[in-house]
Formats: C-alpha cells, structure tokens, sequence
C-alpha cells in the first residue's frame, strides 16, 4: 500500500488517545479537541433523542384510543410540537453532523483539527445554552405551535411560551451555521497533502453539502424567528392580517429553510451510508463523480421548492405549478444515488455486518420514503393529503427510516475508532432487525390512515381510524425497545467491549489508518495522499487471509 | 513565511499560529475565508427581512412613501457618509499595519470608532424623534392623515405605516446591533494593536475585523436608499 | 368488519375519482420503482455475499447508464407533473355558475352560509350534482376545510377569501376536518358534510325560511351608508356597483384587477389599497367596523348587481328559490349567540 | 496545501483608497439627489444601481475582493447573492401571480 503512514500493528497498552490524554471536567468542558467535541454533542443529542422519543411515545399511547383520554387536548398538543422541535432541531439537525462530521471530517481530509476547534467549542455551548432554554420552556409550560410556528397562531393567539422556544431554536441555528462554516472552511484549507477533490470520501462532500445549506438557509429561519418574537412581543403587523400583514409570508421565510433542512438532515445520512456500502462490498462507489456531485445538487436544487409545502395554504396556482415542477429536479440527484449505491453491490464481495444491516435498512426506507414524497410534490394528490398522515409516515421514512438508521449505522461502523472498543455484533445484528421491524409497523399503517384522510395533529379521531393507529402504536414500542438496545450496548462496549484494532473493517479512509482512538492531533505524522478514496482493491490485496468480521 | 524575522515589535516567533495549521498562511487563508462565509450568512440573514420589505412596498407602496417621507433623510445620508469614512479609515488602518507605521494605525482605529459611535449617536437621535413622533410600532403607534406624497388628499394607512415602521426599526436596530459587535471587536483590535500585536506579517485579526465592518457598511447603503428615499420627489 | 376499518376513503366527489386514478397511478409507478430497487439490491445482495477467495470486482462507473437513471426518471417526474397540475387545476377553477357558500372558520368551529340565506354550523348541507363553491375566510388562525370524501382541501385565511368547489355525487354524511392546526380544539373542528338528493335538499331548503344572503348585504349596504355614495343612476361620489364583479376595474395607479370576491372584500375593508381610477379617495375603510359575515352579505350583495352571477340563479331551479323570494327578512339563524 | 503559492498581501495604493472613498460619498449625494427628480418606475432601479455599485466599490477595493488572488471567496460572494435571489424571485413568482386568478 502506498501509505506514508506508519501503522503500528501491536497495540501499546494504555497509548496516549485522545480519550486518556487528559482527565477531568474541565478538560472536557473546556476542550477544542474535535473528537471530545464530538462526543460532547453525543451525549447532548442522544439526551435530547430520548426526550423526543419519550413524547413520541406519549404521543403514541394517546392515539392508541379515539377519545382524548390520555392526556388534555392543549398537553397533546405540546407533545407534538416539541417532540417535533426537539427531534428536528436538537437531534437530527446536528446528529450527523455535529458528532460524527465533527469527529471525522477532520481526520478524513487529513487535518489536525477543524479550522476553527474554538469556535467548534462555542458552537456546542450555544447548543447547550438552546437546549437548556428549550428544557426550561418546556418544563415551565411548553409551547403548542406545532413545530412550524404557523403565524397568526403563535404571534397572536397561542398562550403558551412561543417567544422561549423561538429564542432557544434561535440560539440553537447558530451553533449549525457555525459547525457548517467549519466544515467548510476545513474542507477547503486543511486537506493532507495529495488529498484532492476527486479523492475525497464521499461522506466528505455530503457533508460539504450540508454545510452549504447550514449557513445559507439557516440564518433566514433565524431572521423569521426574530420578526416572529418581535411580532408576538409588540404587534407590529408584518404577518398579522388585521394589521396588513400577510400569514403566508412568514411561511415563505419558514420553508425557504426547512425544506433545505430536510436535506441537512438527510445528507449526512447519505454520506455515512456511502461509506458503509463501500466497505461492505469491498467495492470503489459506483460513478464516483456522480454520487459527489448529486449531493451538491441536491444541496442546491433544495433552495428552489419550498412552497410544495404550501401548495393548499392559498398561494398562487402559478406558483403552486412552478415549485411542483422544481421538486421534481431535486429528486433526480436523489434517484441518482439510490441507484448508485444499488450499482455498487453489483459484483462485490458483501459482508452482513450490523452497519451494513443498518445501510439496507436506510436504503429501503429512504426509497419508500422518497417515492412518497414525489406523491407530495404531485398538485393533484397533495391537495388530498396535505397536512394528513401520509405527510407524517412520508417524513418518518425519511427522517426516522432513512436519517436515524444511516445514523445507527455510522455509530456502529465507527464506534470502534471512537471508543477503541468493539461492540456485542451479535445484539447489534438484533437490534437492527428489530427497529426495521418496528419502524414498518409504526409508520406503514399511516400511510393509509393519511389518505383515507386522517388529519395530523389530532388528538382524537373518528372511531374507523382506530385499528391502524393502534398497529402504528404497537409499532412504536418496538422501535422504542430497538432504540434503547444500542444505547445500552454501547454503553456496555465502553466498559467491557473488546479492543478495537485500528481498523477493524479494513476500510478506506484516512480515519482507519490511525490508532483507535485516535490520539489527540490525528496523525502521528502528517499524511500524504496518493490513492484514490475506496481503494478496496488494494486493501484486499494485501490482507488476503483477513476476514473482516468483528464481534 | 515565518523566517522573514518581525523586525518592528522584535519578535522571532509569532505566538500566533496555532497548532493545528501547518503555516501561517494556511491560517490567515482559513481565517478570512471563514470570515466571507460568515459574511455570507449574514446576507441571508438580512435576505428574510429584504423579501418581507420587497413584498409590502410593493403592496403599500403610497403609504410606505408616506411613512418614508416622515424620516429625516438628511440624517441618513449623513450617517451614510459617517459610514464610508470610517471604512476609509479602515483601510487605513491595515495600510498602516502593513506599513509599520504604528501610530497612524492606532489612530485610525480610533477614528473609526469614533465614526461608529457618531453614526449611533445620529440613529439615537432619529430614533428619538420617531419616538417622540410616535411612531414606534406598538400600543402608541399613531400615524393619522398623513398624506401620500404623490397623491395630494389620500391619507396612508396607519396600519399599513406600522408595518413600514416595523421593518424600518427591524432592520435599522439590527444594523445598528452590528455596528455596536463591530465597535466591541474594534476595541479589542485597538487594545492589541496598543499591545503590538500587528506587524506587517502578521496582521490577519485587523483584516478580519475590517471585513465586517465594511458588510456592516454595505447593508447600510442598500437600507439608505430603501428606507430613507421612497417616493421622495414630491 | 370493514364498517369501521376501512381501507380506502369514500368517494362521493367529481373530483375523487380524477384525484384516486393518479394516486393509483402513483402507486404503480412508485411501486415498480421500489420492486426494481429492492430485487435489485436483494438479488445482488445474495449472489454477491461474501465469499472466500472471490474478491469484488471493482467497477469505475458508467456515463450511459448515469443519464439513462437521470433522464428516465426525470421524463417519468414530468408525466406525473402534468397529470397532478391539471387535476390541481380543475380542482381549482370553480365553475362560473356553481352555488356559493360563504365559509367562516373560527377557533374552533365552522359558520357556513348558504347564498340562499341558510345559516349552518359544522355542517354543511348540500345536493348531489350541483357544483358548490366556496367562498371562505377566517376570523382567527388559518385553518383548513377538507372533505376526504371529496378529495378537497384548502386552507381558510384570516384576511382575505380563499376559494374551494366540488360537486358531490353520492348521498351520505361525510367527514369535515380542519387540517391547520388552530390551537386546542383543532382536533374537534369538525363537522359533516351532508349530501343530499335535490328534492331531499329543496324540503331541507325551505325549512329554515330566510332571505337570501344578498338581501342581508343590500340591508347592511343602506345601513352603513353605503348607498348614499354608490348609487345606480351614477350620480354618487362613488362608482355605480352595477355590473362590477367579474369585470376588469382600472385602478387609479395604472394597474388593471379583475374584481373577484377578494377585491370586493379589499374595496370594503382597505379602500385605500386599490382605489378606483377616476374617484376621489373619500371610502372610508371599513375594517374593524363590520363583521366576516357582514363582509361577505355585502359581497354577495355587490356580486347580486352583476346578474350574469347572480348567486344561484343560473342553477338553482325555480323551485329552490321560490319558496324564500322575500317576506321573511329577519334572518332565523341556525347559529347560536356568537356574533363575531 | 498545494493549490495556492506565495502568499501577498493585496496591497492597494492609498491613491485608490481615497479615489474609492470620494466615489462613496459621490455615490451617497447622487443617491440623495436621484431620489428628488421624478423618474416614475425607475426612481427604485436607479437608486438600487447606485446602492450596488457602491457596494461593489467597497467590496472589491476595502474588502479587497479584487486583489484575492484566489476565485473561491469570488465564489462565497457570487453564491451567496445567488441564494439571495432565489428567495426574493421565488417568492416573487407566488406574490406576482396571486392576483392573476
Ligand atoms: C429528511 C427529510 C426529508 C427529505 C429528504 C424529504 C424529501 C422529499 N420530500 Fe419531504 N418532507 C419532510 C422531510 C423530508 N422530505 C418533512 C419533515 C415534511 C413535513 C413538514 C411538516 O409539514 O411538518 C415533508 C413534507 C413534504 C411535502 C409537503 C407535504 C404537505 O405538507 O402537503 C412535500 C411536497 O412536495 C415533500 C416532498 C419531498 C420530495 C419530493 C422529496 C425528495 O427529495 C425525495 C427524493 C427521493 C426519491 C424520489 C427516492 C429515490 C428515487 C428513486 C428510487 C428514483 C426512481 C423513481 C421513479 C422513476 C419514480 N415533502
Ligand atoms: C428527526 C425527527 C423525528 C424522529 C426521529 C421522530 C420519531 C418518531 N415520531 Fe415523530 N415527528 C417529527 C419528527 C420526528 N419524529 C416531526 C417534525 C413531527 C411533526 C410535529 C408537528 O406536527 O409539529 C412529528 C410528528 C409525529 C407524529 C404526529 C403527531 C400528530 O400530528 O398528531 C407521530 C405520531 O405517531 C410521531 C411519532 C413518532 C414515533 C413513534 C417516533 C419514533 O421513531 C420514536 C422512537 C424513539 C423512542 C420510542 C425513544 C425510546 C426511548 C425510550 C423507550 C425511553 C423512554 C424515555 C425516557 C426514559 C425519557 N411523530
Ligand atoms: C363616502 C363615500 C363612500 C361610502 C360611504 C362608501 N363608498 Fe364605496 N367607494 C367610494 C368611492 C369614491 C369609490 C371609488 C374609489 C376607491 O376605490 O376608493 C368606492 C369604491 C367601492 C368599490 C369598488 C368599486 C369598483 O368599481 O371597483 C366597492 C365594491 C365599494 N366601494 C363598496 C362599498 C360598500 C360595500 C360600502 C358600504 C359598506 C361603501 N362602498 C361605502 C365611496 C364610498
Ligand atoms: Cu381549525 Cu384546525
Ligand atoms: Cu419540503
């Protein structure tokens, strides 16, 4: 192989890593290591997963029965709504991201570090400082506008804490434009020697994507957030129709991000999954150029539809054609990839390991999810299934489907590199069979409640709708149980797991070619690149006899 | 890079550099390049409030020109001119970084923000009159027969003003907000420049901050002609 | 058993089966695009398992087939493009002659007014076969009326009229939900739609003996005042309202606007945003002083001077009409104490 | 990193400082001035002109775009005001078109 770098076969017992170099709270807290950042929003993320998943659950349970019994219809919906900002914004949002983009973006280009490490710190604190707000509006009353902050609901008839729970995503959208601008900035300064465009992994230009969309879309939410506070605050007339002002333009301003965000929060996921189909078919990506430029445009075309949202919520027919149309190119690049990956098993060596379990999984469910978002984007059917069930499984496909499983497979692939130990393959395997089973019956059944036209955010329903929401209920507590099992396994690993060689899979990647965990600046020396990303021909070359199999 | 020794402040290594880049170059790119970046968000940030002005003047566009007209446009274009003097001294400022020339350096800095400060005292002042006037938005916001300016006996809509009002003070206040982060990181810059912490080689903090400034400049030419002049000539 | 676990909602609509055709339409094409995905990823994922000694067989990519899974897709998009956008079309091109309804959402109920002066809440009635539009708004938040049997959906906004039609074709009750969410009872905003066969309808129609919503609007229209300035000889300060709705009206800044139910709604309300060219701006602005429903019986009323679209007239039967020509002018609402 | 080489400073004479500096204040009378003479529609376009144009000046000589010897913060400006575009047109094309029904 044609490694400059030196790779030490034996592991040294106790090795300086980034993990044991230093010890204490504040070497944590105070740290501008990207790999101790990174698991700092771990632990935040993973806190906050919980409590979104924990509403979702309430949420669930309340609509096991048709009558409102559970909970009161003002807590019901609460629920929704924060478990909505919640999964959005302070998990899926930085998932990929904030944990495993900030622990290997630097290390897969080949640098020491981000290119800002203080401002990558600040940004977690502004996490931290969001969230903090966001579990104090939360505790002390809530908020109820849904996670799309309608106007003139929430600037003047709600009588819950909108302006909190505004700030707090406030605060939260520039930690993501900050961890954006530090991608980026790294990805074009800070790449190894020989580490050209075309030798990038792809999860590296999924994430330049993503960072593009972090820092051009999200300061308009940011912006809209503001006007909405102030409009709350002092009734200044710029979206309350009394005064003059026009309730559709808030939700202009708000789709121009959160359609883009959707894919900030699926690019990643993509990224990941890419990494894993190629170690796991010990195969190159199939049309290389193509999978790194869809994400690209996919970032780009993103900013053009955001009114497919809105196609029912009075705008003009001309437009409403115009942004059907422009959703239409934007699932092109997604098409592009989905056949890309499936090209790249075509004739590899494929390994069934929990990552790759998780990959197929994120495949299927990202493909049934798309495809129904092309019923979305299509005038003639979303004006029946607007703001219905159908858009709620729609975006649990992708989000929880595709999103949320690419990222269980990224923390499985990598955890051996981030924790230095291995975990149980066996449970691994178990729990992503459970959660894909889980998932299916949670969100299959609300496709059909959707368009026999059972409408979201209801917290009672007429009496026929039942049997299928309480499958979709039994559905959640299995994903519930699927969800907890990694977690406990995980935590398990850190303790018991065996030691993790330096790269368990032998895959590609720069990451793979230091120690686990790496120690604190990366590289023991500074890399030179002079081969191409997935090199998996050369990898299996060498290590013949090597199976790849861990656990 | 770093071998071409920093004769002015008597340095042989720049404390500067941090560990994780392999030059300083590297660095100083890294650093403005984020900078745009940065600047680049901010232009979105303003963008939202552009488009929401965009769509009511062109609805409202006879009694935005009324609410318009009720602002002292002299006072604007004054705090413009305030404003490109002190994005003069700006690059002034760096000029003498470059150039070893400390005092005038640490002069133009603080002219600089001296021009800051005048450019808020002068937004104080409208803000106070438009107070006084009121025509703040909120509970005492009144705005009764005012005319159109190009139809003589049509009264705006004070409703339809507010709006104007409330994105004139939206987006003032925030510009004016930028200005006072620009005067903190000025002040730092002064401090360190006192301290000699910029030499010719070395000077990427100034070009940063500078950077900001002038956007901060930049917005200010677009809200000038956009607030301040609507339908002035009647 | 399938009594109450459906699978399929009901369909009582023109517009259900055009809306049902392309989602099963949708669903073909999506389903043999995930059967192609899934067989393929399956078959490869078997044949290709790891075996000792067979190493991957390592592939660069390919140009032609890149455009070909661009370009297929793409031309596949465009068809179910063109097919949604003309279904979205006809669902939102009422047809000049339907029946009107005057739509008023509030936290957390539906006032509906039929042209003919009924008054309902939460429910709607309606015949079979007759086109029925929907003049709708909100007093509140947005809110949105959907008939899944219908497959029709629009939200309703505060501040301006948004606009809704179909034309049922089964009797039956149906399901009203509002799709917006509007704070804590979005859940119980719902209502019936009640289709009815004509005659069925007619008896259901003279039970509530009112006058038309026009003559309401033409009551209001003398008490504000309005006619002291909007005479039909031409001789007010204001334009004479014959035969305006429906036209194109010159505006003073130059712009040309067709004077549908929105404009009305804006020339009452906001005078002063599209002032008529030739007039002095003297209309005060009504906002504040006049209820929704006010607003839309002046409507109507100013929609009743342009007979081509009289309310009703060119559908309803003689009959329909007949039995509420005048008299009755107190208005016997359905509606309980809530005024606005 | 490989692609860029020798780094300069973008050092502009102070001669084009103070010409910049003067059209700045030129730009700002003109503006003011422009906004008094009654040129129907186009009182908005000439005012915008005059904004863009200073705010060129300032970007490529202050912020001294133009010396950069590289094209990616050419890039960072241009894609930005590109995406500024696409939420003033896009919106555009729904408000431009409401009243067409
Ligand atoms: C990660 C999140 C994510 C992603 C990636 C997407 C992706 C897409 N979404 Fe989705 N969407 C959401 C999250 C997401 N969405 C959320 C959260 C909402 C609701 C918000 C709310 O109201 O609360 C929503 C709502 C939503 C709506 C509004 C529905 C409504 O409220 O009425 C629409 C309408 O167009 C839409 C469309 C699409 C389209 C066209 C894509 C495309 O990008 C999908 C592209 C992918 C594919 C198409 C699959 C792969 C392609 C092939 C296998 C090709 C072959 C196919 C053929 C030849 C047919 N989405
Ligand atoms: C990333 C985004 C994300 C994720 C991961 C999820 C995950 C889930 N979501 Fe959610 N969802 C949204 C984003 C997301 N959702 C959004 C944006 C909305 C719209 C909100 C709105 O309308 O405003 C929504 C709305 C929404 C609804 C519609 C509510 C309504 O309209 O009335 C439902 C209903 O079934 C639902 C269900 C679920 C379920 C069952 C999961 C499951 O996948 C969750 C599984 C996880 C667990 C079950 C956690 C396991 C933990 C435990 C078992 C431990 C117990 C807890 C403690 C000890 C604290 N979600
Ligand atoms: C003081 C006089 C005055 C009163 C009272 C008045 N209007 Fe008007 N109205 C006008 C004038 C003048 C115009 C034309 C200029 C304009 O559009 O503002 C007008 C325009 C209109 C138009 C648009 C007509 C067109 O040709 O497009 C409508 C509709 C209208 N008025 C309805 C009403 C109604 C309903 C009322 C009562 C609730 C009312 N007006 C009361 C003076 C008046
Ligand atoms: Cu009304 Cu929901
Ligand atoms: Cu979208």
């Amino acid at each position: 192989m044609a490694t400059a770098i030196t790779q030490p076969d034996a592991q040294p017992i106790e090795r300086e890593n980034y993990l044991n170099k230093h010890y204490g709270v504040w070497s944590w807290l105070l740290t501008t290591d990207h790999k101790r950042i990174a698991l700092l929003y771990l632990m935040s993320i993973t806190f906050f997963f919980f409590i979104g998943g924990f509403f979702a659950l309430l949420i669930r349970l309340e609509l096991l029965t048709p009558t409102g019994d559970l909970v009161q219809a003002d807590t019901y919906n609460k629920l929704f709504t924060q478990h909505g900002q919640v999964m959005v914004f302070f998990f899926l949002i930085p998932s990929i991201p904030a944990v495993l983009g900030n622990f290997l973006v630097p290390m897969m280009v080949g640098a020491k570090d981000l290119a800002f490490p203080r401002i990558n710190l600040l940004s977690w604190y502004l996490y931290i400082i969001g969230g903090i707000m966001m579990l104090h509006c939360m505790l002390t009353g809530g908020v109820d506008t849904g996670w799309t902050f309608y106007v003139p609901f929430s600037t003047a008839f709600s009588n819950t804490k909108v302006i909190e729970a505004g700030l707090a995503i406030f605060v939260v959208g520039f930690s993501s434009i900050l961890t954006g601008l530090n991608f980026i900035v790294t990805i074009h300064r800070m790449r190894a020697p020989g580490m050209t465009w075309g030798r990038l992994p792809l999860f590296i230009w999924a994430h330049y994507a993503t960072s593009v969309i972090q820092i051009l879309g999200t300061p308009v939410i940011a912006i809209t957030l503001v006007l909405v506070v102030a409009e709350r605050a002092l009734h200044l007339g710029i979206f309350d129709p009394k005064l003059g002002g026009d309730p559709l333009l808030f939700q202009h301003l708000f789709w121009f991000y959160s359609h883009p965000a959707v894919y900030i929060m699926i690019l990643p996921s993509m990224g990941v999954v890419t990494e894993i189909i190629a170690c796991f078919s010990r195969k190159r990506i199939f049309g290389y150029h193509f999978v790194a430029l869809s994400s690209i445009a996919i970032a780009v075309f993103g900013f053009l539809v955001w009114a497919h949202h809105m196609f029912v919520a009075g705008i003009s027919i001309y437009a409403a054609l115009v942004f059907s149309i422009l959703s239409y190119a934007v699932a092109v690049p997604s098409a592009v990839k989905v056949f890309n990956w499936t090209a790249t098993l075509y004739k590899g060596s494929i390994h069934y390991d929990a990552p790759m379990l998780y990959a197929f999984g994120f495949l299927g469910l990202f493909t049934i999810g798309g495809l129904t978002g092309l019923f979305l984007a299509c005038l003639g059917v979303d004006m029946h299934v607007h703001d219905t069930y159908f858009v709620i499984a729609h975006f649990h496909y992708i989000m929880v489907g595709g999103a949320v499983m690419g990222y269980l497979g990224g923390m499985h692939f990598w955890w051996p590199k981030i924790s230095g130990k291995l975990y149980p393959e066996g449970w691994a395997r178990l729990a992503a069979l459970i959660v894909f089973i889980g998932f299916n019956l949670t969100f299959f059944p609300q496709f059909l409640l959707g368009y026999m036209g059972m409408p979201r955010r209801y917290f009672q329903y007429p009496a026929e709708f039942q049997v299928l929401n309480v499958l979709s209920t039994a559905g959640a507590t299995v994903l519930g149980v699927g969800y907890l099992l990694p977690m406990i396994y995980f935590l398990w690993s850190m303790r018991y797991g065996k030691p993790a060689p330096d790269n368990p899979w032998n895959a590609a990647g720069l990451e793979w070619k230091t120690a686990s965990p790496p120690p604190t600046f990366n590289f023991d020396e500074e890399p030179v690149v002079t081969w191409e990303a997935y090199n998996y021909d050369e990898l299996d070359s060498e290590h013949k006899q090597e199976v790849p199999v861990v656990g | 890079m770093s071998d071409s020794t920093v004769a002015v402040q008597g340095e042989t290594h720049n404390p500067a550099l941090l560990h994780h880049f392999a030059t300083e170059e590297q660095q100083r790119n890294a650093s403005s390049f984020g900078m745009w970046i940065f600047l680049g968000t901010e232009v979105m940030f303003f963008g939202g409030l552009f488009c929401a002005y965009l769509i009511y003047r062109g609805w409202y566009f006879g009694d935005f020109a009324a609410a318009s007209k009720s602002i002292n446009a002299a006072l604007g274009g004054t705090n413009t001119a305030v404003l490109i003097c002190s994005s003069l001294t700006v690059v002034l400022a760096i000029w003498a970084a470059q150039t070893s020339r400390r005092a005038l350096m640490l002069a133009m800095l603080v002219l600089t923000m001296l021009f800051g400060l005048a450019f808020l005292g002068i937004k104080g002042i409208e803000y106070r009159d438009k107070f006084v006037e009121h025509h703040v938005p909120g509970p005492s916001f009144s705005f009764e027969h005012e005319e159109i300016p190009s139809h003589p006996g049509e009264y705006a809509n004070p409703r339809h003003a507010e709006i104007f009002f409330a994105l004139y003070f939206i987006m003032t206040g925030l510009h004016a907000l930028h200005m006072v982060v620009g005067l903190g990181i000025f002040s730092w810059l002064l401090w360190a420049a006192w301290k000699g912490r910029f030499t010719p080689e070395y000077h990427t903090p100034l070009e940063i901050g500078g950077l900001y400034w002038h956007f901060v400049d930049i917005v200010w030419i677009y809200l000038f002609p956009l607030l301040y002049l609507i339908d002035r000539h009647r | 058993m399938f009594d109450n676990f459906p699978l399929w909602p009901q369909r009582a609509s023109t517009m259900a089966g055009n809306v049902d055709a392309l989602y099963i339409f949708l669903i073909i094409v999506c389903g043999l695009m995930t059967l192609l995905v899934f067989t393929a990823v399956i078959y490869f994922a078997a044949r290709y398992r790891y075996r000792q000694g067979v190493p991957a067989e390592q592939i660069e990519g390919s140009i032609p087939l890149e455009v070909t899974w661009s370009v297929i897709p793409l031309g596949v998009f465009m068809v179910i493009f063109l097919w949604g956008a003309v279904v979205f079309f006809q669902s939102r091109t009422p047809p000049r002659d339907a029946t009107e309804v005057y739509v008023v959402a509030k936290q957390w109920m539906w006032k509906l007014e039929h042209a003919e002066g009924q008054r309902e809440i939460n429910e709607l009635h309606v015949p079979v076969g007759r086109d029925v539009k929907l003049i709708m708004t909100s007093q509140d938040v947005i809110h949105s009326f959907f008939v899944p049997a219908f497959r029709m959906k629009q939200d309703v906004v505060p501040g301006r009229y948004t606009v809704a039609w179909f034309r049922a074709t089964k009797p039956g009750t149906y399901h009203l939900f509002c799709t917006q969410y509007c704070g804590t009872q979005h859940s119980g905003m719902i209502g019936d739609v009640v289709v009815m066969e004509p005659a069925q309808y007619e008896a259901w129609m003279s039970g509530a003996p009112t006058g038309p919503l026009s003559a309401a609007g033409e009551k209001i229209f003398a008490e504000l005042g309005c006619a002291t300035c909007h005479r039909s000889d031409g001789t007010g300060r204001g334009p004479n309202l014959h035969g305006v709705f429906g036209k194109p009206v010159a505006l003073e800044d130059g712009r040309t606007v067709t004077a549908d139910e929105n404009y009305l709604r804006e020339c009452i309300l906001t005078p002063g945003d599209k002032r008529v060219k030739g007039f002095q701006p003297i209309m005060p602005p009504f906002q504040g002083l006049v209820s929704e429903e006010q607003v839309n019986a002046l409507v109507a009323y100013v929609k009743s001077l342009s007979p081509s679209t009289q309310p009703g007239a060119a559908t309803t039967s003689a009959a329909v009409v007949a039995p509420q020509a005048s008299g009755k002018a107190s208005p016997k609402a359905t509606e309980g104490s809530q005024g606005n | 990193m490989a692609e860029h080489t020798a780094s300069e400073h973008p050092k502009s004479p102070l001669t084009t400082y103070f010409s910049v500096w003067i059209a700045l204040l030129f730009g700002t009378g003109l503006t003011y001035y422009a906004a008094k003479l009654d040129l129907g529609v186009f009182n908005a376009a000439v005012a915008l002109i005059i904004a863009t144009t200073k705010a060129l000046l300032v970007a490529l000589f202050f912020m001294h775009l133009k010396g950069a010897h590289e094209k990616l913060l050419k890039l960072v400006v241009i894609s930005t005001i590109f995406f500024l575009f696409i939420l003033l047109v896009l919106s555009m094309v729904d408000y431009g078109t409401r009243t067409w029904s």
